[in-house]
Parts: C-alpha cells; structure tokens; sequence
C-alpha cells in the first residue's frame, strides 16, 4: 500500500517541479546515503589498518630500521633522516590520539608516507606507477570478462537455444573452478616456454625504452596476452554459471510467459525481458565478489612478474617494506569501495524498483 | 461483566514525514475504540479491502504491533506494563489462524509438530499420553481422524485439512479469542464450509469469541453475529451482521455490498463505480476519506471529518448523512454489537470430508 | 500432482517462497537421485579418489623425504636412481617417481603430505567462517534493529577490505611465521563476512513465513525459533554455503603462501607452487615440479565446485544467487 | 456477414452471432513425469460463437488454467497437447507452425493474464510494454509506425482501459493491482483480437476493483466484437459475467450450458453441489461443502472421477466414464444419470 500511495504520487502531477523534487528528494538522497556509507567504510578500514600494528606490540617499522641500521653500508645516511622522519611522525611516544590523528590527516590528504627500502621514494610514487599497470591489464579484463561471461551465461541459460552451445560452452565453464594464478602457470608453460610464442614475463620487455612508440605498445600487449587470458578464461566461467542460473530462474516468472502470449520475437524476448532481468543480481554480484577478484589478480601478477602492483606488493613483502605495504593496502580498499559505491549509484539505473527501496 | 481486551482510541501510524522521510504517512489504524469480552462470547467480522487496515488491527489485537497512539488494555491493565507471566498469558489466550493454511507449516517437519510445540511450551500436558490425547481430541473437536492426519507431513495433507489442523492447534491452547485472518481464502469453495463451520462450533460448543478479518462479506453474513467495516483506516460502519448487511447506511458499505459477485445471473451488478484515489496521503486529507468516491459526497464532507453516529442501538455510521443522530457518547463501537446470542446457528451438518 | 497441472513449475521450487522441501521423505534413493545430481556425485567421487591417494601413499611411502636435501636435486621422474654419498655410490638404488626439486625434496612425499595439509588449512578457515557467519547472521536477521546495523556495517566494510589484504597486514606485524592451523583459523576470522551476508538474507526471507510467527504466538522463545524452526530449513543451504567457504580457503591459503607468507617448513600445496615461482621452475623445464600441485589443487577446486553446485541445486534452486 | 443470426440471451445488448468463433475438440494436454502420465485437461470439447462470453470454472487442480494455456499454444514441457484440435475462426491452430503461431497470438487470440501483478516486466516503462507487442506484429510491408504514431495508440488504449495517459510513463511497481491489471487489458486489446482468454483477472483485487475490471473488461469486448473466455474459480463472478458456463473437474469438462440455466437447474451433481455450496446475502442458512477430496489426476480412477464423491453414483459410475451428453439446446452434460433420458 506504501508503495501505491508513493507511485500515485509520482504520476498525479508530472511538472517540472514535481520531477526536479523527485531526483532531489529521493535520487538525490539515495546518492549522499550512498556517498556517505562509502567515507564510513574507507574510514572503518583505515582504522583498523592503524589498529593492527598496535595490537601486536610489536613495531616492524622499528625492526626493520634496526636492521638496516646494524647493516650499514649504502644506506646509512638516508636512514637517520628517515629514523628522524620516522621519530616524528609515528613516535610511539605521543599519545595514540595524536598518532591516529595524524595518520587520519595523511589520509585525508592522500599522502601514504614514504618506502623503508627505497628512501626517499614516496609510497605514493611507488604504488600510483604500479596502478597504471594494474588498471590497465585487469580493469579492463575484469570488466571483458563480466560481459562475456554474462553473454556465455545468458545464452546457456536460454531454452531455444542451439543444442551445440551446451557442448561447447560446458566445458569451458570448469575452467572456473581453477584459480587464475595457477592457469596462469599453465599458460606460461605452454604459449611462453613451449612454444615461445610470448614472453615469459614482465610488463614490457628489459630492452625496450618505456615511452610511447609504437614499437613499445606492441611489446606492451604482448606481454599483456597471458595474464588478460589467466584471468579471462577463469572469471568468464564464474560469471556465466551465475548468469546461467538467474536465466534459468527468470523462465519462470510470469511476465516470460506473458512475453510469450503476446506473441513477441525471440530475439526482443531475450533481450529485453530474459537477459535484462537476469543481469541484476549479476551487478549485485559484481559489487560482492570486488574483492577477491582484486586479490586474484594481485597474484597473477606475481606469477607474471608483472610490473602492477601485485609485483609490488611481493617486493614489499619481501623486503618488510611495511609503509608501502600499508598504502598498497589502502588504496586497494579505496578501490573496491568507490567501484561499489559507483555500481550502487548505476544500479537504479538498471533497476527502478531500487528508488523506491531505498527510500 | 469481564473485559479480555480494550483498544482505547488506538492509532497506528506507519510511514514518517520530513526530511528523511518521503511524506506519505499511512493511518493504519485511525482512532479505534473497541473491547473483547470474555463472557460473551461472539464472532466478530472486521471487514474491509485492502489497505483498509484490517490486517494492521488483527495484528495490534495478537500484540504484533504497538499502538503508535492511545492505549491497549489486557484485562484492565495497560500493556506496556504487563510482567512477563501476563504477556505470556496474554499469548496464549488469543490465538490466531492465518490466511495461507501452507505457509503455517514448517516443512522440515511433520504437522505433529505444530500441535505439540504449544503444549510443550505453555507445559499444557504432564505427560506423554496426555499430550497426545489432548491431540487427538482437538483433531476430532475440527471433524479430523487422527489416524489419517498425525505423522504426515503438510504437503501430502490437502488445503482444507491443514486449515482445519490450524484450527485444533488454536484449540489446544484453551484460547479466549480466536482471530482468523482470511482463514478460507486461499482454499477452495467446496472445503470453505468445513473450515469455517468448524470456527464457529468452537464459538458456540467451547465459548470462545472469534475474530474472523475477511473481505469477503457473504462469509462474514453467514457465520458472524457482530462485523465492523473500515475504509482507509477508519471504521466507517459497524454493528450487529443482521442490522449491517440488509440496510447498510454508509456509501462504502453500500458500494461494498453491492459490488459483490452474487452467484444469481438474474441479480447482476449496476453502472461501473468510480476508482479509488490514492493521491493523497492519509494525513493530507482533513474530511471523510471517501469522499472523492463518495456518490453523496457533501460539501463538509471534504472540509472536516464524520464522527461516529449512532443509528440505532445495534448500528453506528461514520457519514455526515446520519449526523443528525448525534455524534455517539461512548466511542467503543463493540457497544452496539449484540449481547447475546441471538441469530439461531445451524448445526452444522457435514463434518466428515 | 495436483499443483504440476496449474503451473508449468515443477511443485517443489514453487511453494512455500522456494524453500525446498527438506525432510527424510524427501529425500530419495542414492541411485536415482545420482542421477538426477550428477555434480554431487562427481565432486564427491574426485575428493574420494584424493584422499585415496593421500591414504595409500601415507602408507607404501617415505614421506620424511619431504626435508631438503633429503634426496638428489632436480632428479626428473625415474624408479630407479644410484644414491651416492660423498662422492661414492653406495649401492642404494630408490624410485622418485614425482621426481625432486632444486632443495633436494622427494616431490612426491611432498604430494603425499601436502595435499592434506592444505584441506586441513582450508576445513578449519570453513568451519570457523561459517560458524561465526551462521551465528552473525542469525543475530542480524533475528534481533533486527541496531544489533542489525551493526552487523551489517561491519559486513560491508568486511567485503570491501579483502581478506587476504588483512592477513598480509596482520602476518607482516606478528613477524614470525604462522603455523598451518592458525592460518586457517586467520582467514576463517576474515573469512566470515561473504556468509554472513548470504545467510543473513536466507533468515530474513525466513523470518517473514508465517510459521515463524506462528511458532512464536505458541510461545516457543527467541533461541528456539532459530535453533528449531529456521537452522534445520538452512541446513542444505549452510551446508552449500561451508562446501564454498573451504574452498575459499585454499584458494587464499595458497594466495598467501605463494606470494612468500607461508610456513617455510609445512610441504602445502601453497609453498611448493611459492618454490615454484621463487626458482622459475618453468623457465628451468621441470615441468615435474610444478605439475602435481597443480594436477591436485585443481582437483580439489573442482571437487568442492562440483560439490557446492550439486549442494546448491540440492538446497535451493530458485533463490540461487540471489543474495 | 448476412449469415449472421443473433442467439437469444437476456443480457442486454449482447451481439452473439451464429458464426463459430473457437471450436474446441478433444483437446488433451498431458504431462509425462516420474509417476506417470497426468492427464491435466482430458478429451475436452466445446464451442464458443462469435460475441459470447465463456466462463470455464473449476476449482484449482481441475485442468483450467492448462487448457487455457494449450488454447494459445503456450503449454511447457514436460506438458504437451496429445490429441484434439483447437479451430479459430475456421483455423486448426494446433496445425501452424511457431512462426504463424506467433503471429496470431495478440492478434487473433490475446490473453489478460491471471495475478497481472508480474505479468509486467519490471524493469520496462508501461508504454513500451503496450507497443512492442504491436511492432512485433507489423508485416514485413508495413512501415514501422512513428513515435508519435504509437504514442497516441498508448494514449488511446490507456484511455479505454480507463487510465491516464500519464501511466505510460511510469514502471509497473508504481502501479496498483487494479492498475496493473487495466494495463494488462491495453495490451491484451492493443491489435483488436477476435477472441480473449481472461484467466482469473480478478483474483488478487478487492470486489469493489474486481466488479470495476470485470465491466470495463465487458464494454472492451463489446467494443470489439470479439468473444471472450473467462478462467476462474469463482460462481459468483460468472453469474456476473458469462452468457456460457463451462464446468470442469479433474481435467474433464462436466457441464456446459447458458449461464442462467446452469445456475436454475444444474444437472451434473458435481455443479449442484458447487452452487448449493455458495454462501448468500439473501438468507442465513447452513451452507455445506463437498465432501472428499478430488482424485489425483496422475492416478484417475476407471469410471467417473466425481464417482467418490457423488450422492447420486449408482454401479455404472465406478466402471465407465460418462460422455458428453447434449440434454436439449446448448446444454451438454457428462454423467450416467442423464443416457437414459437422452436415448429414449
């Protein structure tokens, strides 16, 4: 009955006014919740990123230095300038207030410190470099593999299909219960140490000269052909099975079989009725399963010695570069809850019922 | 005379207005008075479409919901300050039967189950052998054999038998109000007349006041003593079934009555009645809110609100048509339903199917 | 029967709001529903042929052979290898049927107890998510109100940090290295919020039947609606949802240990593809070295998927995916 | 037409012609499934002319909605139309192929679907979802209409329909139950069919939207000339509507006749006892049910299905079943009762 009231609402007076209310009031509304829950996750995550390291009563940043310290050698002058650095910022004997307050402040002005192992390098430096990388290759695979696995499911999932697609799509599907990083190890084995075909590693190769030559961006690509396909094959087989699903389930609704006694085309019943409806919770999805898709990549990455920022991440790790693994961190986080924020505010988009809910 | 529950001047408001809310508020329940007597006991009809409240109202009478304003007494005391041992009562003693007989049903377990549940709980049965012949006996009290229904699960139990199943379990608990919420709508004509046959021998044979919210007046005709019709919230008309049906005063009641599918072709339906407007909020509305359906709609009718009339002892209106009877003294409206039984109730004949 | 005729559904995925029937009479023969099932059967029957190996290897086989340098290094499959000792031969001929690795590890002693170690990691990170998702899940989708609010957020921000994110934080700042099982207690700590969410929306659809509500005006309380009423209609769904988070897991587990946060000392699956990568085995042609990691990772994956869309189709078909 | 003859009936400016609209004969729909074959709508045979309104009842389970869904060719697997035929307008329906079949659904048959609640795709606006059903249906010479075209042709169907024209615009959740369904009478209309299947078109709404649907669904059909089929379970809502009556029970139509006949003096006991079961407004009286249960239709007893159930059964009624018997004018029966005041 709520929901009555509020429609007839909307329909009794379609005025200008009236629209420019409705986007405010509610649309408007929607989108500052949305914002607002996206500042109180990043400042959640951040937060317990400042807790982790004073739980365990150690002090890795401090380890680290004493190490290096006892080391000597080609570091040694850097090294007092950053223990000071160091000392000043992080002293663990200002109170945790200002310490948190501090950290809060760097944050705010995007500012993630600077690299144990590469002083002076900023961690900012460092990691943005890494992210080109990393957006480059995966975003773009991440959101190819979305639409044709989607595309693979919504065919698979459609009962007039042709009987072959079974047999061939089928199988590809397993492909999905093998983790990326390990089809990436099979890929290499095969196209890049078998065969030769591309490279074995790396984002472009150590002779070339890294500006933009036309040369270089073949090289690019090249290097890139592995990884996108690690990646693509295993994500494309998740998101068909999820998409197959949803089709399956939408034969049954009732407007599929009204569609149907209406007498429409094939092809409009697919698309516009079938596939559109089964998309939505495949965006919800997309918004869910963020985070490990982010991870995964990290380690394909790895596997690849590719220059992202998984690689990185590796380096860090192996030389407790701990301010660059925490700004890795970071912006990761920052990532996943700015792409769900802008899939929660592109969702109504695809679903009118959500302005309502929402309100 | 002992009072089993009282609704004072109850409101139920749903929806908020203001910044973070979308300005439509919805008046469930509008300004209710009424009492549940125990010993007289009468089967009540709350009829009404939907939207019109009627589920809200069953659902503050089993404690669900909270009034948002005026007062909710069990026996005389208020009921925010009841201790947990009468609100424990309290639930025991009003039962209800739901619309879809299926859903009641756990399906993970056999309907056994929903019958000996209550007995444990409020510790009904001091044994074993008890409990089950207290099972039984409600199972034969709703005309079921035992035998043929214990240790099945729901779906292999036809929608009639699990409504009727539905019906022992109220029973068990010794309730003092029964309230059925559509309990015959979702099962078919042919098996209604057992369901509802079997709510109003537990009226009559064990004394227990029945609340049966329908929308379907003919039913309500035939089974009930007393029925209350609301239209957005408010209760428009009310009083004895035998006053109500035949000379309904209200335009709703009327364009209510007069709408139903009579099973008579020579009797067929007048001119297409106006829509309903659902435009404007409840709260933006300052008259009667029928009125822009409303056939004799007045110019007051739109400025300021009806009260409730009295039309004669066993009926009162809420129409401006009727205010030269006087605005009612006592507003709980259950003061013009009938103190004794007065309608003569068939015994019914069939109760095997 | 009656219900097949009005709709073009079959019964079972249309009543009761697509809650599957879950009761012993329903479910039927072995063979028949094998049939019917075929994902359930052959993920089972991959896990089986796994353990089988793991078993009868534990018992024909040297596993000690695992330590470095324990063996000749870099020795291709053979069943027949001298042994030689300071130079000598000793007279010793012993089978590396996996062959050995760079350190000197027998690879098939490290099969033989990897494998295992690494579904232990992953059964107790499964159980322990699953336990505190169940339990969050039901207090969110339950108590409602604030108690939900909390829950809830803390499940959003969850899925926005990657748990693997955290372990590499949280290892880096205990400094030593974490013994197999409290790695799969770590990432069940972090694991448990994508089931909490899953579940909780399971309890919310169920919260709304109305047996729920009849259940309590029978006065049954608040732990015996839950314990009684809804967890025994969730079973298959858990069960689905524990088969996923196990191989969630691994798949963390080895993430972990492969980008060089594992134990150096444990023989996981993780830590032998790490050497793997460390060494660039592939590069180096032992192709023997990197294979039976991954021959038995992907079985495992493919027995759990296997498993969990045979679970899935088992517990719930029409709410799939629907979170 | 000059062959045109009107029948008689009491409702008032009825126009039914002579001139057969729908010929049903022998239709079976059957579903293969585990336990055997469920024989949902079984040797089933009427007529329907020109201008009528037929109301098939039953109640849920008798094979009514199936035989509504096999009449536009709509019945999913495992369910398949195993014998009779299905003539429109001089046209064997079940001899087309997909492409013609198409075709004629909407255009010759349309169907205002039961719970028009989500009938509606969610997620397309009102309007379009009138007009892609028109486009769908232009012929490969036809120009595709303008926007302003199809705007108007919304406009207009709203109009009669009895809504505003504004609704176009807006998604299917904003509407109320009422609403949805005058939406699914616009597009059910949209291409002016011959005939429509109504199946259970009220059964969500309150009497007082339900009589509202139930007459503008009449003057649209009047408007049309066409005939119309009424699915339901509902007696009072066909004492209101129908001209015809069409009973059926587990799967088998029982009972066929005008509407005010059947209610006067039904004739099979199955509809004796459905009326005699109806509660009135008129008097109090004690209202009974119909004992026993219906038969399982994957496991149909050999003679009468209603045997088990039938005050009236007599030996006969356990060993044969009945066939359709014309009892005089347009009213056939199936019962045992009746063959011997056919045959003398």
């Amino acid at each position: 009955m709520t929901e009555n009231t509020q429609a007839v609402e909307k329909q009794s007076a379609i005025t200008l006014a009236s629209i420019a209310r409705i986007f405010l009031g509610i649309f408007g509304h929607f989108i500052v919740k949305r914002f607002l829950f996206f500042i109180f996750v990043v400042w959640l995550a951040s937060t317990v990123i400042f807790i982790i390291p004073r739980l365990s009563g150690q002090d890795p940043v401090k380890e680290k230095l004493l190490l290096e310290a006892q080391r000597g050698g080609a570091m040694q002058t850097g090294l007092d300038a950053m223990a000071k650095t160091y000392q000043k910022k992080f002293g663990l004997d200002q109170p945790m207030s200002t310490q948190y307050f501090n950290f809060m402040k760097d944050l705010a002005r995007l500012d993630l410190g600077v690299s144990i192992a590469f002083y002076p390098r900023t961690v900012n430096d460092i990691v943005f470099e890494s992210l080109a990388w990393t957006l480059g290759l995966m975003g773009t695979v991440t959101i190819l593999a979305f639409i044709l696995g989607t595309l693979a499911g919504a065919v698979l999932g459609w009962p007039r299909r042709p009987g072959w697609v079974q047999y061939v799509f089928m199988p590809l599907l397993t492909l999905a219960a093998i983790p990326q990083y390990l089809l990436a190890m099979i890929l290499i084995f095969v196209f890049a140490f078998q065969l030769g075909w591309l490279p074995l590693f790396g984002g472009y190769s150590v002779a070339t000269v890294p500006v933009f030559t036309f040369e270089f961006i073949v090289d690019v690509l090249q290097h890139a052909i592995l990884p996108a396909f690690a990646i693509l094959f295993s994500v494309v087989g998740f998101w068909a099975i999820g998409m197959r699903g949803m089709m399956i389930n939408t034969q049954g609704e009732d407007y599929m079989i009204q569609a149907d006694a209406k007498g429409l085309k094939g092809s409009r019943i697919f698309m516009r009725y079938a596939l559109r409806n089964a998309l939505l919770p495949q965006v919800t999805g997309l918004a869910l399963v963020l985070g490990t898709i982010v991870t995964g990549q990290v380690l394909v990455e790895r596997v690849f010695s590719y220059p992202g920022i998984g690689d990185i991440l590796f380096q860090a790790i192996r030389l407790s570069d701990f301010f660059v693994i925490r700004g890795i961190v970071i912006v990761i986080i920052f990532g996943i809850a700015g792409a769900t924020f802008l899939l929660d505010i592109l969702y109504p988009l695809l679903d009118p019922r959500i302005k309502v809910r929402s309100s | 005379m002992s009072t089993f529950l009282e609704l004072d001047h109850v409101t139920k408001k749903f929806g908020s207005e203001g910044m973070f809310g979308n300005g439509m508020v919805t008046i469930a329940v509008d300004d209710v008075s009424l009492t549940i007597d125990e010993d007289e006991p009468s089967i009540t009809t709350v009829a009404g479409e939907s939207g019109s409240g009627k589920t809200t109202l069953s659902r503050l009478l089993l404690g669900s919901h909270v009034p948002t304003e005026g007062r909710m007494l069990y026996r005389g005391k208020d009921f925010t300050q009841l201790t947990r041992r009468e609100r424990r009562n309290f639930r025991r003693e009003i039962q209800p039967i739901f619309q879809d007989p299926f859903e009641s049903y756990n399906p993970f377990y056999k309907v056994d189950h929903v019958l000996s549940e209550p007995i444990k709980n409020f510790k009904l049965a001091s044994s074993g052998r008890e409990k089950n012949r207290m099972i039984e006996d409600a199972l034969e009290m709703v005309g079921l054999v035992p035998g043929e229904t214990l240790g099945r699960f729901p779906h292999q139990l036809s929608g009639g038998q699990r409504q009727r199943i539905m019906v022992a379990r109220a029973l068990l608990l010794k309730p003092r109000v029964i309230l059925a919420d559509e309990p015959v709508s979702m099962v078919d004509a042919s098996l209604r007349a057992t369901i509802l046959d079997s709510i109003r021998r537990l009226n009559r044979d064990l004394g227990i006041s029945v609340v049966y919210v329908t929308h379907d007046l003919t039913t309500a005709y035939q089974i009930s003593d007393n029925i209350l019709i609301m239209y957005r919230g408010t209760i428009v008309e009310a009083g004895t079934v035998d006053q109500v049906i035949p000379n309904p005063q209200h335009p709703y009641t009327q364009l209510l009555i007069e709408s139903i599918p009579q099973p008579d072709p020579k009797n067929r339906w007048g001119s297409e009645p106006p829509q309903q407007n659902w435009d404007t909020s409840d709260t933006d509305i300052a008259g009667c809110r029928f009125a822009d359906r409303c056939p004799a709609v007045m110019d007051q009718c739109r400025t300021s609100a009806p009260k409730q009339y009295l039309i004669n002892e066993k009926q009162l209106t809420r129409c401006f048509l009727h205010e030269e009877k006087g605005e009612m003294q006592n507003p709980d409206i259950t003061s013009t339903f009938q103190t004794e039984s007065e309608t003569i109730k068939a015994i019914p004949a069939d109760m095997s199917a | 029967m009656a219900e097949l005729v009005t709709s073009p559904e079959p019964m079972d995925t249309e009543i009761n709001g697509g809650f599957r029937q879950f009761n012993t009479e329903r479910i039927q023969p072995i063979k028949r529903y094998a049939y019917r099932n075929p994902s359930l059967i052959w993920g089972f029957g991959l896990m089986i042929f796994l353990l089988l190996f793991v078993g009868i290897g534990h018992l024909v086989w040297d596993t000690e052979q695992f330590h470095p340098l324990s063996t000749p290094t870099r020795l291709a499959p053979t069943l027949s290898h001298d042994m030689v000792k300071g130079g000598e031969l000793t007279g010793e001929v012993r089978a590396f049927p996996f062959g050995t690795d760079t350190a000197g590890r027998d690879l098939l002693a490290v099969a033989i107890l990897g494998t295992p170690l690494t579904l232990r990691i992953g059964i107790i990170a499964g159980f322990v998510s699953i336990a505190l998702g169940t339990i969050a899940a039901f207090m969110a989708a339950y108590y409602r109100g604030w108690v939900d609010g909390a829950i809830r957020s803390v499940v959003d921000v969850g899925l926005a940090m990657p748990g693997l994110l955290i372990l590499i934080l949280i290892r880096i700042n205990i400094g030593r290295e974490l013994s197999t099982d409290e790695m799969g207690f770590a990432l069940g700590l972090v694991g448990w919020v994508f089931p909490a969410r899953t579940i909780r929306a399971q309890v919310l659809v169920m919260r709304e039947q109305a047996y729920v509500e009849l259940s309590r005006l029978s006065g049954t309380s608040g732990m015996g609606i839950i314990f009684k009423e809804m967890l025994p209609n969730l079973i298959p769904y858990i069960t689905a949802s524990l088969v996923g988070s196990v191989a969630g897991a691994i798949l963390a587990s080895i993430g972990l240990e492969a980008i060089g946060l594992g134990n150096f000392s444990a023989p996981t699956l993780g830590m032998t593809i790490f050497f793997n990568i460390q060494f660039s085995s592939i590069t180096l042609g032992m192709w023997w070295w990197w294979l039976p990691p991954l021959v038995a990772i992907v079985i495992v994956f493919l027995g759990l998927f296997l498993i969990s869309s045979g679970l899935d189709e088992w517990s719930n078909p029409r709410l799939r995916k629907r979170v | 037409m000059s062959t045109e003859q009107s029948i008689q009936t009491y409702r008032d400016g009825a126009r039914i012609t002579d001139v057969d609209a729908l010929v049903v004969d022998g239709l079976s729909v059957y579903y293969e499934t585990e336990g055997g074959t469920v024989k949902a709508c079984d040797g089933v045979t009427f007529t329907l002319k020109q201008g009528e309104r037929f109301a098939l009842v039953g109640e849920s389970g008798s094979g009514k909605t199936t035989l509504a869904m096999a009449l536009m060719r709509l019945t999913r697997p495992p369910g398949h139309i195993a014998k009779g035929s299905v003539t429109l307008h001089g046209r064997d329906i079940t001899s087309l192929d997909d492409k013609e079949m198409r075709q004629a659904r909407l255009a010759e048959i349309a169907l205002v679907p039961q719970g028009a609640m989500n009938s509606l795709n969610p997620i397309m606006r009102i309007g379009k979802q009138i007009i892609d059903g028109v486009i769908d249906h232009l012929k490969d010479d036809e120009p595709t209409p303008t926007k302003d075209e199809l705007d108007e042709m919304v406009h207009d169907l709203l109009t009669r329909v009895g809504l505003r024209p504004g609704v176009a615009r807006l998604w299917p959740h904003e509407l109320s139950g009422g609403m949805k369904q005058r939406v699914a009478m616009a597009i059910g209309i949209s291409l002016r069919p011959k005939l429509i299947i109504a199946d259970e078109p009220t059964s969500a709404l309150d009497v007082v939207v339900q009589r509202q649907i139930m007459q503008t669904l009449g003057r649209l059909q009047e408007g049309l000339d066409a005939s119309i089929m009424l699915v339901g379970h509902d007696m009072g809502l066909v004492a209101q509507f129908a001209d015809t009556i069409g009973v059926m029970y587990a799967g088998k139509l029982v009972e066929v006749g005008p509407v005010e006949e059947v209610f006067s003096n039904p004739k099979h006991p199955y509809t004796k006892l459905l009326i005699g079961s109806l509660p009135s407004l008129q008097e109090k009286r004690e209202f009974l049910g119909i004992p026993g249960l219906p038969p399982l239709l994957v496991d149909l007893p050999l003679g009468c299905a209603f045997a088990d159930r039938c005050p009236s059964r007599f030996d006969k009624c356990e060993t044969a079943i009945p066939e359709k018997l014309n009892i005089g004018g347009r009213r056939d029966v199936a019962c045992h009762l009746y063959e011997d005041e056919v045959q003398s």
